[in-house]
């Protein structure tokens, strides 16, 4: 194969590290640091497709198993710390540089302008995800989940005020809580297992003594517990509203993929430590558990929501529930459906974010009001770091006005909402109701049909909770006769929702395809083996001319 | 333990320099426990910072010499610093402490004057 | 252009080789590239640079103090055992009025009054003209005075000024 | 010889153990601030003492770095407390 | 093909009108007006294959996976349906036209009234029910925005948010029911279910199927008890009632009912629920219909009514009742809908629709007054009208239901009373608006409208005549196809003649005349004293109840909220632990996990004695951290040298070096925080001795016991165990010979796993970004915001507190620590270098030597003061950053040069003068990446955090209370400019 | 020697989660720090208790792994102390900003019962 090809896996976790590294050469004004953004974003965009090409049918010749793992360093695992790219991650990184290019975008309006290093942080953010995504080794999805945490906790502060950084300290503290959670459950893994390659995980849990395994297992489930913290599973979500509803509305844009990363993590260590049957968080009964009372909380809480931003974070909890539950339920009938949903809400919360910052424009919370402003401390000119701008001149607006703002907001807003709640005919209604038809189908042959009734249950429910507080909530926005003051709308802000709703529409037209792809994501999900051939015998000297100095 | 066999040369003064500094260090850290008054106290640990440390230096050195089989110097370095930086350590923990009674003499004072004890009491930092 | 000072650059040559615990041809000159580009960042930062003459003195000061402190080694332990005898000990601030003026002789001084036990640095009056340490077993203060210009102040005076 | 020196060195290494306690016990019971600032310093370089005899008992130079380390920069810490006692903050305009 | 145009048109109709300008009223009216004539025609034009029997069908496969496809089927109802809704919306369109008035934003109303007949069409003409019901969930949508079309009115909002509501949640519920359907037909698409009748009736999901589906029909069809949503969507513009809530929308749960009445009906279960929700709600709804005020209030609950007869008829499980019941759908639908067209009328005409005010308008709209009238005898059932054929019918079937004795009797009795009652409204209605003196006080003069509203409202009046009086010629092949293909081969024979001779049902017509006209007199006696309440039942307000029931379930979640969550970070963080450590000690009791077999080593007291020491030192921390932070810190930082003592017992160089530089960059770190952390002051705090707060103190205490115990325990059972070679022994075997390393830690750190250091070091330059940015806008607490005390009293020595740059020396108690300092800073230097440069062989590396640096740059500050440091050098700690990622990432990057992958380590030898060959490995560079960042992320963090201070450092006057912070705002930004 | 090491992570882990669930930003600092170590010795104990086999090879000879400490943990916890070092940092400015912004160091922004 092409030799520069053999770097591609690498290549999301490069870009925006290089970006992000070389922005804090360019002075802190906009223009030269966001273009270099857009452009890593582009990229990373790119390579990510460029990967889903490769894991798909199409070309074999690449990666004959369609999976293509890239030792870091020439070490072969499970010695070395290999990324393994195959459909699940690849549809993650898509979806990740997706979301990203939008909020970026977005965000060049004005909000990057409410503090510093916002691009620099932004990128960062997205190395940690991709790494993360990308990465086969449990303590380097550590590093890179860090990585993602750090970058996150610094965009959520972006801009300060008091509401921010009260949500800030909880996020963080709870965050770092369930990070130590993490460091146990792997340290764990490995005093007992004796590895840290998640490939290798499976086959050597299935030859430990049966008196290692308790401890095994009580590791396995500690490491769960951590990624269920980070999938916002209740009752261990309470952070979630408060910091996602502060944030800056591009900031929580790319915020609703955090939690993915837990369903994510959830997904894929519990796929390989599957058929040695680890009880706890990864055994089915406890996920569905979890994940019926997580959506049940989604569905109290956007009940009583007052602020749409609030909502949508609740909405942003259902649908990690939703994912939980689903893969609770029936792993192999379910996982299919339950990544096209997760795509479709990806994309749906991502507009839906950027959608109220635009509605609470008029309202400018993100901006704290003068007597809240905090004082500008010293410049740093003495520490030799001149950034003459000011953060707190973001009044001025970039880019065009378009016409119709309201009919745009509106359009949006419904297509959000009927995302959301599930509501025909947008890829929210395509997703659950492939979801449904799975979980009915298994229904008769299931040894708790109960459960795929309760599943049911929940889902219509959480789609009339939806469509009765978004109702309640849409209707003060839009349809309040009193002060409702038209706000103006540049293209630069509503070009990002366009796009990721037009995606939502493009995901519900072009169904078959895209089910096809998750469902053959899903297919590598359920039946592990291919993965871990691939990365055990992975042979990292193969491809290379020369050998080791 | 190491299968090295140390020489007399090196081992017998090595033992006794150790045994030395580690009854100085000792009776250092105790004059720091025992002895009435903050001033006193700060006496105590200089011993162990000079010739307790010296002597437990210079076993060092006689025995990674002994060791390697070449001359080892270079726990001097340690000496050095030690010698360098314990002055400002001294000279400012002094100046704190002094400070600090003058600024408590002061409120007890103060107290005295109002009528005293709303219960409170001003902690440490 | 900024002047490297050069006892200070060999002080760091050999510091560099004690590190490395080697005298090899290779890390002379390394350590000689690295210490001289050490020197050059933080000239800067030590404006101040003694100006050192008959060194010889150092050496019979030093023997001095290390006399001193094995003395008060022996001293402060048998006040801490209380071997001290039956009579309470009695510790305090010494002023002692100082000649010297250069910061460098201060410095030293300071070493060698906080390397000895007994006795530590309190405070240097701001137009240095007085000197107080505290004593831990105060006996006679004007031998605490003679002491510390005779055996102290004097030499470093002649090497520093 | 060996068994003399190797006794010297535990009962040296004991030795610094009981003073790190001592000053502990010193850090604990105060009274004042600058009591336990003192007593900090003071475990700072037992702790050095007792690195030192960790690389004479394994015989490796690699232990004293540490002490190196700790001779080096065991004072930060305790100039910093010094000074927050002594002017209110560590690094002054 | 032409199926699918049918109903792609008016989707994109809609877009269009949605962009063209909002005066427009013409060319929306055109615009829309064209779409639906297009489809009628195009629906028309498949009339002779439906007439024979065929089922036209037009399949794109949309999600196969799932038995999802786009399929559009048109048989005979299917046709018959869309005949109506395309004809009826061409009707309305040209009504609204001159209905809409030019302040109106016209655009919203025809894109949402085409987008609404484009779903419309799409429910009847669906081939696969998963279809069906997102184009049923469509037109509660569009209803939804016709309904608040006039969204400034607080009733129209409402309305149309409980119809949406309502509407929605049968949805939803259909949706279960049909997903259960599929399941059980093994496929959605109709074809199949209709087929497998018989499979679905006996299959024990079939009650919930029956109940899941009903729901949602009956729901849409604003039958009992749901039927409230309809009046209340009165407040939609009248074209839209006339189309959606009389003709069409309302229409389509009745229209489900006959679609699935082969595979569903038959059973008692059917009969029963469908017929008692038709029974009562067409008494209901006729009887309300009496008294209401509003003519829309009136035509609303006749509607109702009218449904709930359909529905009734669907429920008797008999061919004949179907076909009478589809055979009033039409009727109903002509009728209504041009009654509705005349309330629209009168409304525009006089301003008004209260019954109350209105009187006598045959006079000045007579042409009006007749067409309202014959269509209202129609709606009453009489005789050449086509309301009288079916009503017959329904009676007939009424009769003939072939159930139990009661039935027999009671269901004649209840229809003939529900036909006087339809009498009377019917009679009221016309007589009260149209006859009788002339109304004064009208907002407006009455006068005849427009033709273009007059002539869709005659041409539905001439159908009915028609229709009633030839129906085998007008209707009755339409009737046949249509009732054929929902009944394929057991067609009943029935006739469709005006006189049958003189039979119970003929009785039961004549009754209901001649019973309402009696009501209506009666009524007319007590002065119309009817306040548009109901008697009886205006209690039972559904609608209100409705209302009551949302705001509870708010309120209930938001209780249910409160309950399941909390703000309090203690209670999320008690959660946390206690879950984690129920999980852990759960697993260890079902999998009994027990110690390992290893023997334990001996004790050995002088670690005992440190570990005592530490263990001393947690507690106290734990004890003194909330009111003695500095003796906290202290005693923490002393726990943290016994932990590094023990990394350094246990043969771990590396972590016992890294530990020590951290705990003193530490300190030194929390310290600078301190100044900006207000002191606490002690006080015997009364909360602190509520029982709540002991309690609190109590559960912590255990939890945080329990915890720890269980920790240790782990660690013991880990620590008995055997320990596992497999990574140690290939990292040991291949670290000299193939990294070049001799110390092994090391080299994983830089090439076994370089990629967690380089993450690693990415956390902690994201670190200092974030924390400057947060720096640079930060507030310090009101308390500390001036000079701390000890530096006031200076103030009066010296005129401001900053260093002077220029001053050799600090003057003062600085000094002789200054010159000690300085002389330790090339040293400190050359130390770090020499961890960085021999970190590959021997503890060390990058992050040490970073560490080292950045330390001895803190301590310059330290006896130097920040200004006096910054004015000689200018380090710029965020190009070290930036230098130091780029550095390790083109560390990794270089390797791909070689032909290698990212971050392998390769040699490159360096032929030096007298120093012979040097091997520069690439992993060096990486780790001057490392250290690099770390000295500048450092620096940056504390320096950031030291820089505070300069806030205030010109200004001696010790700060007041908080009530200045906001004056002085603006003067410390214009000093720090 | 075990027994030494679990007593020591158990008390640190204890008195750490019990400093983590006081009320006051400064007590949940320090409970994280104490926290930390103790997470840092454990992941250290994965690898098991050795004395004097610092895995660091002479040159020239790999001998069998067996004799050598487990460098693996340390290499995690050398990782693992910086990430804590740094967010321990980060946390600190939180919580000066949140003191600044609420006007209190309770954890929840506003004075809870104590
Ligand atoms: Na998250
Ligand atoms: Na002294």
């Amino acid at each position: 194969m092409n030799a520069w090809l053999e770097h591609l896996p690498v290549v999301p976790v490069l870009a925006p590290l290089f970006a992000g590294a070389i922005m804090l050469f360019l002075p802190e004004s906009r223009r030269s640091r966001a273009g270099l953004a857009v452009v890593a974003v582009l990229v990373q965009l790119a390579t990510a497709l460029v990967l889903a090409y490769l894991t798909s049918d199409a070309v074999l010749e690449v990666w004959p198993l369609g999976i293509g793992v890239y030792s870091i360093g020439k070490w072969p695992a499970p010695f070395g710390i290999v990324l393994v790219v195959d459909r699940l991650s690849a549809l993650m990184l898509v979806l990740t540089a997706t979301v990203a290019l939008a909020a970026l975008v977005y965000s060049l309006a004005r909000w990057d302008r409410v503090g510093v290093n916002f691009h620099p942080l932004f990128q960062l953010l997205l190395m940690g995800l991709n790494g993360a995504f990308l990465t086969g080794d449990l303590f380097n999805l550590f590093v890179f989940v860090e990585v993602m945490l750090a970058a996150s906790y610094g965009l959520l502060l972006h801009g300060s005020g008091a509401s921010r950084v009260k949500a800030g300290l909880h996020y963080i503290i709870v965050n770092l809580v369930s990070s130590l959670l993490f460091l146990i459950g792997v340290a764990l893994v490995y005093g007992v297992a004796g590895t840290l390659n998640m490939a290798d995980l499976g086959p050597r849990v299935a030859q430990l003594p049966a008196s290692d395994r308790g401890l095994f297992d009580i590791g396995a489930t500690i490491l769960g517990l951590a990624f269920l913290i980070k999938a916002a599973v209740w009752p261990l979500n309470f952070w979630l509203p408060a910091a996602y509803s502060s944030a800056a509305a591009p900031v929580a844009a790319i915020f609703s993929l955090l939690t993915k990363v837990g369903v994510y993590a959830i997904f894929r260590v519990g796929s390989l430590l599957n058929e040695s049957g680890v009880h706890g968080p990864f055994g089915s009964d406890w996920l569905f558990a979890g994940g019926i009372a997580t959506v049940a909380f989604g569905i109290i809480g956007m009940l009583s929501a007052q602020q749409l931003a609030r909502l949508v974070a609740f909405s942003v909890i259902a649908s990690s529930g939703t994912l939980l539950a689903s893969a609770g339920l029936a792993p192999d009938a379910m996982t299919g459906p339950a990544l096209f949903y997760l795509v479709s809400s990806v994309l749906a919360s991502g507009a839906f974010f950027m959608v109220t910052g635009m509605t609470e424009r008029t309202r400018t919370h993100y901006f704290e009001s003068s007597d809240q402003a905090p004082l500008p401390i010293a410049s740093y000119s003495a520490f030799g770091m001149e950034d003459s701008h000011d953060p707190l001149d973001v009044e001025d607006e970039v880019g065009i006005a378009i016409p119709a703002a309201m009919a745009f907001l509106g359009l949006a807003f419904v297509s959000c909402a009927l995302l959301v709640s599930g509501l025909p005919p947008l890829s929210g209604f395509v997703s659950k109701f492939a979801m449904l038809s799975a979980a009915v189908e298994i229904a008769p042959t299931a040894e708790l049909p109960v459960q795929s009734w309760i599943f049911v249950a929940a889902m219509l429910m959480t789609g009339l909770a939806a469509i009765v507080s978004l109702t309640r909530i849409g209707m003060r926005l839009f349809w309040s006769v009193v002060g409702r003051t038209t706000p103006r709308l540049r293209v630069i802000e509503a070009a990002p929702v366009a796009l990721l709703l037009l995606l939502c529409v493009g995901l519900t037209v072009a169904a078959k395809p895209a089910m096809t792809y998750v469902q053959a994501a899903a297919q590598g999900l359920t039946s592990p083996q291919t993965y871990i051939d691939a990365v055990l015998s992975a042979d990292p000297s193969a491809s290379t001319a020369e050998g080791m100095p | 333990m190491s299968e090295f066999e140390f020489p007399v040369w090196a081992a017998l003064p090595a033992s006794i320099l150790l045994i030395v500094g580690g009854l100085l260090t000792v009776i250092g850290s105790i004059g720091l426990l025992r002895l009435p008054t903050f001033f006193m106290r700060m006496h105590g640990p200089s011993m162990g910072n000079t010739l307790g440390t010296g002597s437990v230096l210079i076993a060092s050195m006689l025995l990674s010499s002994a060791l390697l089989g070449r001359p080892v110097a270079h726990e001097i370095l340690i000496t050095v610093f030690i010698v360098l930086v314990s002055p400002v350590t001294a000279m400012i923990v002094m100046r704190a402490a002094i400070y600090r009674t003058r600024v408590n003499e002061e409120r007890r004072r103060r107290q005295q004057q109002l009528p005293a004890g709303d219960g409170r009491r001003a902690s440490d930092a | 252009m900024r002047r490297i000072p050069p006892i200070f650059l060999c002080v760091l040559v050999v510091m560099w080789l004690l590190l490395n615990n080697t005298i090899s041809i290779g890390h002379i000159v390394l350590g000689f590239i690295l210490s001289s580009l050490l020197l050059l960042a933080a000239v800067r930062l030590r404006p101040l640079q003694p100006k050192m003459h008959r060194g010889h003195v150092l050496v019979r000061l030093f023997v001095h103090v290390f006399i001193d402190i094995i003395r008060s080694n022996i001293g402060v332990a048998r006040v801490v055992l209380g071997l001290a005898g039956p009579r309470d000990i009695h510790s305090g601030f010494v002023n002692i009025p100082v000649d010297m003026r250069d910061p460098h002789g201060f410095a030293v001084l300071a070493m060698i009054i906080t390397a000895t036990p007994g006795t530590i640095w309190v405070e240097l009056t701001e137009d240095r003209t007085r000197l107080t340490i505290h004593v831990l077993d105060l006996v006679d203060e004007t031998e605490w005075i003679r002491r510390i210009k005779e055996r102290y102040e004097r030499p470093l005076m002649e090497v520093f000024e | 010889m060996n068994a003399v020196l190797d006794a010297a060195i535990w009962f040296a290494q004991a030795c610094f153990a009981i003073a790190t306690a001592f000053a502990a016990m010193r850090l604990i019971r105060g009274p004042a601030a600058q009591d336990r600032v003192l007593a900090f310093d003071t475990m700072y370089i037992n702790g050095m003492l007792s690195l030192l005899m960790l690389g004479m008992r394994s015989s490796s130079s690699a232990y004293f770095d540490m002490a190196l380390l700790i001779a080096l920069f065991g004072f930060v810490g305790t100039i910093a407390l010094a000074k927050f006692l002594l002017r209110g903050e560590v690094i002054e305009p | 093909m032409s199926l699918a145009l049918i109903v792609l048109l008016p989707f994109l109709g809609s877009l269009v009108a949605a962009f063209l300008p909002s005066n427009a009223r013409n060319a929306e009216a055109w615009l829309a007006g064209l779409v639906a004539v297009t489809c009628a025609v195009l629906v028309a034009d498949h009339y002779p294959e439906v007439a024979n029997g065929e089922i036209i069908r037009f399949v794109v496969p949309w999600l196969p996976q799932f038995g999802l496809d786009l399929y559009f089927r048109m048989d005979g109802y299917a046709w018959m349906f869309a005949m109506l809704v395309t004809f009826m919306g061409a009707l309305v369109v040209l009504y609204a036209r001159y209905y809409m008035s030019p302040a109106d934003p016209v655009p919203r109303f025809f894109s949402f009234l085409l987008a609404f007949m484009g779903a419309m069409v799409g429910v009847v003409l669906s081939g696969n029910l998963i279809q069906l019901v997102i184009f049923w969930e469509l037109t509660s949508l569009t209803s939804f925005m016709l309904i608040a079309y006039w969204y400034h009115l607080s009733e129209a909002r409402h309305g149309a948010r409980t119809a949406l509501t309502v509407t929605a949640m049968g949805g939803l519920s259909l949706l279960g029911g049909v997903l259960l359907l599929g399941e059980v037909a093994g496929g959605y698409d109709l074809d199949n279910v209709l087929a497998a009748g018989d499979v679905i009736r006996s299959h024990p999901w079939y009650p919930a199927i029956l109940i899941l589906v009903l729901l949602g029909a009956l729901t849409k069809s604003a039958q009992f008890p749901f039927h409230f949503w309809l009046p209340h969507a009165m407040s939609a513009p009248t074209p839209v009632s006339a189309y959606l809530h009389s003709a069409t929308m309302v229409k389509a749960g009745v229209f489900l009912l006959a679609r699935l009445w082969p595979c569903l009906s038959g059973t008692d279960l059917w009969f029963w629920i469908v017929c008692l929700a038709g029974l009562s709600t067409l008494l209901l709804g006729a009887f309300s219909a009496i008294f209401q005020r509003d003519m829309k209030g009136v035509l609303a609950y006749s509607t109702i009514s009218h449904l709930g007869l359909i529905t009734l008829l669907l429920g008797m499980n008999s061919q004949l009742a179907l076909v009478a019941a589809v055979f009033h759908m039409m009727n109903h639908a002509t009728f209504k809908a041009s009654l509705f067209m005349a309330a629209g009328i009168v409304d525009h005409g006089t301003g008004t629709r209260d019954l109350q005010r209105l009187s006598g308008l045959a006079h000045a709209m007579p042409i009006t007054a007749t067409l309202a009238t014959v269509a209202a005898a129609a709606m009453a059932g009489v005789p050449l009208l086509n309301g009288f054929l079916s009503k017959e019918m329904f009676f007939a079937e009424t009769v003939f239901a072939g159930q139990g004795p009661a039935v027999r009797i009671a269901l004649p009795a209840m229809a003939t009373i529900a036909g006087m009652f339809s009498v009377a409204y019917s009679l009221r209605l016309i007589h009260q608006v149209f006859f009788g003196p002339r109304a004064e006080d009208l907002p407006r003069a009455p006068h005849e409208p427009t033709r273009g509203m007059l002539v869709p409202s005659a041409l539905l009046v001439l159908a009915c005549l028609l229709v009633g009086i030839l129906p085998s010629r007008t209707v009755g092949p339409l009737l046949e196809t249509a009732t054929r293909s929902i009944l394929i081969d057991d067609m009943p024979t029935y006739s469709l003649a005006v006189w049958h001779g003189f039979t119970l049902p003929l009785l039961m017509s004549v009754l209901a005349l001649v019973g309402g006209f009696v009501i209506y007199v009666l009524l007319y006696m007590h002065r119309r004293r009817s306040h548009g309440r109901t008697p009886f039942i205006s209690r039972f307000d559904g609608r209100r109840t409705f209302d009551v029931m949302i705001i509870r379930l708010i309120r209930v979640a938001g209780f249910l909220h409160r309950l399941t969550s909390s703000r309090r970070l203690q209670t999320q963080l008690v959660l946390i632990v206690c879950i984690a450590a129920g999980a852990a000690l759960l697993g260890a009791y079902v999998n009994k996990v027990a110690w390992g077999g290893m023997p334990v080593t001996r004790v050995d007291p002088t670690l005992a004695l440190l570990w005592a020491t530490g263990i001393a030192c947690a507690l106290g921390a734990a004890y003194q951290a909330k009111y003695h932070r500095l003796a906290a810190l202290i005693m923490v930082g002393g726990t943290g040298l016994i932990t590094c003592l023990t990394f350094a017992w246990f043969s771990a160089p590396d972590l016992a070096l890294t530990q020590i530089t951290v705990e003193v960059v530490t300190v030194v770190l929390i310290l600078l925080g301190l100044r900006w952390l207000p002191r606490r002051i002690e006080m015997d705090d009364p909360r602190r001795r509520t029982v709540r707060a002991r309690a609190r103190r109590a559960r912590d205490a255990v939890v945080a016991a329990v915890i720890g115990t269980s920790m240790a325990a782990l660690v013991f059972a880990v620590l008995t165990r055997p320990r596992r070679l497999d990574l140690s022994s290939f990292f040991v075997e291949h670290s000299l010979p193939q990294a070049g390393g001799g110390n092994v830690v090391n080299v994983i750190l830089v090439d076994f796993r370089a990629f967690d250091t380089f993450g690693e070091i990415t956390v902690v330059g994201i670190v200092a970004l974030t924390v400057y940015a947060l720096l640079r806008r930060f507030r310090p607490a009101v308390e500390s915001i001036d000079v701390p005390r000890a530096q006031r009293e200076d103030l009066e020595r010296r005129s401001q507190l900053a260093a002077d740059p220029n001053e050799m020396l600090p003057s003062g108690f600085m000094m002789v620590p200054a010159v000690l300092v300085r002389l330790l800073l090339p040293m400190a230097g050359l130390v770090s270098l020499f961890f960085l440069l021999r970190g590959h062989n021997l503890p060390g590396g990058g992050f040490i030597g970073g560490l080292v640096l950045a330390t001895a740059v803190i301590v310059q500050y330290m006896v130097g003061g920040a200004l006096w440091v910054e004015a000689r050098t200018r380090l710029k700690p965020l190009y070290w950053i930036a230098t130091g990622l780029l550095a390790a990432g083109t560390a990794g990057i270089a390797a791909w040069f070689t032909g290698n992958t990212f971050l392998t380590s390769f040699a490159y030898e360096l032929h030096l003068p007298l120093i012979g060959t040097v091997h520069l490995f690439s992993t060096l560079w990486f780790d001057i990446g490392v250290y690099m960042l770390v000295v500048g992320a450092t620096v940056l963090m504390l320096v950031a955090l030291a820089h505070q201070s300069l806030r205030s450092y010109r200004r001696p006057a010790p700060a007041p209370a908080s009530s200045d912070l906001h004056v002085e705002a603006p003067s410390t930004a214009e000093v720090d400019r | 020697m075990e027994i030494i090491f679990a007593l020591a992570i158990g008390v640190l882990t204890g008195s750490g989660v019990w400093l983590l669930l006081r009320p006051r930003t400064f007590q949940v600092i320090m409970g994280l720090a104490l926290l930390s170590y103790a997470i840092n010795l454990f992941i250290f104990a994965m690898g098991r208790l050795a004395i004097d086999r610092a895995p660091i090879l002479d040159i020239g000879d790999p001998t069998a792994a067996a004799f050598y400490a487990d460098p693996v943990p340390q290499a995690l916890v050398l990782t693992a102390i910086v990430i804590s070092f740094a967010t321990t940092a980060l946390l600190l400015v939180v919580i000066l900003a949140a003191r600044g912004l609420t006007g209190t160091d309770h954890v929840d922004g506003r004075e809870g019962d104590a």
